[in-house]
């Protein structure tokens, strides 16, 4: 679950480290009112789940609060990237010496917490590593006895940060360190963390992302989910309990198992991609399978109107496959749809699950052996429409 | 023997008085596998299809000898379960648990590495020997004996390819579910290493997918140090950067993770990587 | 640093451990009040830093508020082993089915933390570990990872304790665990904690000792210091920094290092047992033994009328003999005592601090060549006394 | 060579920009102790007698190899300090800093153990092998090269000691100072089995105290595994109980950690005990 800068950086402070006096603003006047007490330069920033906002124009400079309201306007309900703008965050501006990098997240292939950070801040830590990897000073931290002293003065002094910082950048680094750990983050990312003209460091841009499967003990940053620019079929599926991504092809799928499903995906473009076709989502359908996951996972997948065909892609293992054909034709009689279905049942009673759904003899209903069979199929029969 | 397990592994069940925990024990006890307890907090004494129920992992080893235990308890206890496994002093743990929090796997995996316990998963489907023993949700009618070794970070994919194989005529040595969440116990390398170390296993297929960088590891040992031939399917061709496909681990992020990098690393190493699944079979044969 | 019973069960409760609601008295209207509002049958219990109170009759049932008032009373002031009552603990009387035994300790040899358990509390666990040790449930903690839930239930189901009450003992040993860990503690200990006759489980008395090493970071357990019951020369010891032990003999020892004022403790008692004579104290000057400290350490020393030799025993490594022997000279003017003093300066330039004492010719400053040589003066000295 | 040092050791002084780090880092220079350098967080780049100064260990292990450390930083920042040289890659640690807080060192110890670095202390005079090296603050005059090893817990009952060994012409192979702390890095059964298999050494002094069973676990090695003459002295036998000497590890507590069980623990494994420690030089003899 993603964090907006603003909730980021608003987390950062209740672990001591110092950020801009901004506050958040929903609309022109309320950014105008908070740049009047802020007094000066501010920055309005737009609140999107999204990378790049500053090359779309969403971040912009005002010299007052006549110039601020204008700004915020024009950025509250701008598209960027799909998502819609509801909320600005609204800066002091900042006098910018120098821009660090800092950030904790979970190595994979370690299997510990990586703490980056490079003098070279403000631009994309990816761009970074590309660029000048070199720049980038790198430090586990041993998941049991966490970050010590000595790891925060190593890095301070690998990174190259002048001595006088040294005391307030382990104050920030060991903040930060317990915000990722005390809220379960993925990543805990402050870029640019700046050095002003007095010396002092503030956490100018900020990004949490908090580990999905720990939402359960972080009650109160689930409070802060922003679903607003999620779409309704994601959210609508979310709430189900199934996993969908949404995405741009025509052929619907609905799989047992994510590796499998990406597999399917992959399949339908495999085949499709030539003549432009490919999957409308990735959709996991779980072990269960019961005639009343089919149909809610069916009426989300259906609910993109781009889907010309679904594939059902079923490899039964502890599941029986008569069962789960079984659960197809209620839900197919539940939901009805309009476009054509390619089912393909394979592993424990495939044999019985295909009789069922050909017995069925619905004329939409287009029975398929193998994957490759299967794929070809719904490619077919999208094409067919076309 | 094969890698992991064969029919003599003595298997304990932690959570066995639970659903699913019950439900794979049955499946498991008839495949063969030597299930000879289980073990659920405050049920100790209880008996299972005529073996004992534990309260603690501990005299649950010291009354059975078990040296091999798989973890079927909802997440928010598994890392625990793990950990009260490693500390009994099991050889293997075998972890099929989805949604265990990262922070969690970290300090469980250090833990478990600390002790010499072999931690499989989580979010796995477990492992497989087919003919002698099974322990985990792999289901029976996916392999038979043979000498291809199956390594996976996936459930369903694995028992399409398995199953693929099977009709082909292809038998597998053991099947390895490693789990697809971001930090694992054991890793594509380490269970390839198994697998050329095994005069059981002729070849080896790997089924990858989208996220970290395991299978480039992989690559390399490959390139390096394996024998054996390798065949490999990368699953997320078609899957968009940012977004979790579904594992935890399956998200290609910061340009880092897709298939195509893990695709062509794999065929620079000299793995024949299909395209599609179902050819994995006749890159084996 | 030891907490009294009171001190150690209000931080119990701090950590969600249930305690007997019970108040503190310094006087018998106090605890007549206390009583009056608890309503019913209380135990009054003298707080002071020792064991064996019950024995010593510093524990009373009282069956209403008027005997609570006599009992403390009786014993508020009283002296046990040689510590004056100031306070007492007024608690309400539970109903008590089953005494257990709990405990988180420091052990030295695993360098772990250890929990002690037993279905046999109320005795003391030294008692307990002799005549039953096999009744005590132990589990070491790694002190990186934590206290693990498996490792409670192993605890309650290797101790047999009934399962009803399991729940509510893992949240109490989490508690105390945390108690522990949070507080420095050296010893965190239940006993007895008692399963009530509605199966409630509740800590009714309670120890805990700080480790003083870790006092810098407690600064709110420092507070709960009571030295009332501190020896005043111990008292003026610790607040100059000096480790100083009053003991029951005549020979005053001023040593720098510990192991070498035990022994030189231990030499005077070789040579001085046959005929009652031993040490007067432990004291570690340390390694500076400046006059300033030397002076400071004599006078605490003088402070104990028992004291009829003083032995001067310094090994001079990095420090130098003369320098010492200056310095000895010194505190000898200017806190001039009536006692003999022993003066045995080794290492180096023990020859030129030998000379230095010999040439002030003091008659009652005795110079000795060897450890052995400086007790038997000392002891000869004391002699010569009686 | 001798056990844990000699000439060739190259040592790094945690805190040597410090009073007394200073002040011993030049007494171990005098004495022929390779000092190589050291570190002051904040003061990299500065120079100690000829010698540069770092501001992490890890710098300055790679510009001087340096195999041992000695801390001796304040209390409060002592474990990060061992914990640094223990990451570095460090392999014998030696601490000198007292008053560390025993949760500190029980973690401490544990870092240590994990990463395989040997930690002597802390509270500790250090080590010294006579005529080649010394890491630590026992003055250069209380011992003499020789063959006779000496474990203890003390410092200035050690210096005492030696002196006397050295006066009766008893010399040295190795002096530990292991600490007279609850938890400590190196025990006394660990220092016995160096000086065991260590050819340089023929017999031993072992100055325990009360306080815990470190000195009852000693005996039992001695009885079962030593080969070599050990003579013994335990201070305390005047010491009352429940009250701590001086030495956090100093007390006698529920009946545990007398000098009388101690002393019967060791004679009964053969070890001469001492009445007085000035009676060591004559039962080494």
């Amino acid at each position: 679950m993603k964090l907006h800068e603003y909730q980021s950086k608003f987390l950062f402070r209740d672990f001591g480290i110092p950020i801009p006096l901004g506050k958040v603003a929903t609309s022109a006047d309320e950014a105008f009112a908070i740049s009047s007490d802020l007094d000066g330069v501010v920055v309005i920033k737009a609140q999107v789940h999204v990378g790049g906002r500053g090359k779309a124009g969403g971040v912009k400079v005002a010299k007052n609060a006549a110039e601020a309201r204008q700004y915020a306007d024009d950025i509250l309900g701008m598209d960027i990237k799909g998502l819609r703008v509801n909320k600005v965050l609204v800066d002091p501006g900042a006098d910018i010496q120098q821009e660090i990098y800092l950030a904790i997240t979970n190595d994979r292939s370690a299997g510990k917490p990586l703490i980056m950070a490079s003098m070279e801040g403000g631009m994309d830590i990816e761009e970074l590593n590309r660029q000048r990897p070199e720049a980038i000073v790198r430090e586990h931290v041993d998941p049991f006895a966490g970050l010590q002293d000595y790891q925060m003065t190593f890095i301070a002094s690998a990174m190259g940060l002048p001595r006088a910082q040294w005391r307030s950048f382990a104050k920030i680094l060991r903040g930060l360190y317990q915000c990722y750990t005390e809220s379960d983050a993925e990543l805990a990312e402050i870029n640019p963390l700046v050095i002003t003209g007095e010396g002092e460091l503030l956490a100018v841009d900020g990004k949490v992302i908090i580990d999905d499967n720990a939402l359960f003990r972080q009650p109160a940053l689930v409070e802060q989910r922003d679903t607003s620019d999620e779409p309704e079929s994601e959210r609508l599926a979310r709430e189900a309990g199934i996993t969908y991504i949404k995405l741009e092809g025509q052929i619907g799928c609905m799989v047992n198992g994510a590796g499998l499903a990406m597999t399917t995906m992959d399949m339908t473009k495999l085949y499709g991609d030539a003549d432009g076709i490919g999957p409308a989502n990735f959709l996991d359908i779980g072990g269960g399978a019961t005639p009343e996951q089919v149909a809610a996972a069916l009426r989300i997948i259906l609910s993109d109107e781009n889907v010309k065909c679904v594939l059902f892609n079923i490899f039964g293992g502890i599941t029986r496959c008569d069962e789960v054909a079984n659960g197809i034709l209620t839900a197919y009689n539940e939901v009805n749809p309009s476009v054509p279905m390619v089912i393909r049942l394979q592993g424990t009673n495939a044999a019985e699950g295909n009789s069922i759904i050909s017995e069925a003899q619905i004329p939409n209903l287009i029975s398929a052996d193998t994957l490759t069979e299967a794929a070809q199929r719904a490619v077919a029969a999208v094409k067919e429409q076309a | 023997m094969s890698i992991l397990i064969d029919r003599s592994a003595k298997v304990l069940v932690q959570g066995i008085t639970g659903r699913q925990g019950g439900f794979h024990a049955k499946l498991m006890m008839e495949y063969g596998t030597d299930v000879v307890g289980g073990v659920t907090p405050g049920k100790g004494g209880e008996w299972f299809e005529g073996k004992p129920v534990f309260d603690t992992m501990r005299s649950a080893v010291e009354t059975t000898n078990a040296d091999v235990s798989l973890v079927t308890v909802p997440a928010r206890f598994a890392g625990d379960a793990v950990m009260e496994a490693a500390d009994a002093g099991i050889r293997l743990v075998i972890c099929l648990t989805e949604h265990i929090p990262v922070a969690d796997m970290m300090q469980v995996v250090e833990f478990c590495r600390q002790r010499g316990t072999r931690l499989i998963g989580p979010n796995c489907p477990g492992v497989m020997t087919p003919g002698q023993a099974k322990v985990g949700i792999i289901p029976a009618m996916v392999a038979m004996p043979g000498n291809a070794g199956v390594v996976s970070k996936s459930g369903t994919l694995t028992y399409e390819v398995g199953f693929a194989m099977k009709n082909a005529g292809i038998g597998i040595s053991t099947i390895v579910g490693i789990g697809g969440d971001p930090v694992i116990g054991t890793t594509f390398v380490e269970v390839l290493e198994m697998f050329e170390n095994d005069p059981e296993t002729e070849k080896v297929a790997l089924l990858g997918e989208i996220g970290g960088s395991a299978e480039i590891v992989a690559a390399d040992y490959i390139r390096n140090a394996m024998t054996k031939p390798v065949a490999a399917f990368i699953a997320g061709r078609s899957a968009p950067a940012g977004k979790r496909m579904g594992h935890a681990g399956a998200i290609v992020d910061g340009g880092e993770g897709s298939a195509e990098e893990k695709i062509q690393a794999l065929e620079a190493a000299g793995a024949r990587v299909a395209a599609n699944p179902e050819e994995i079979p006749g890159l084996l044969a």
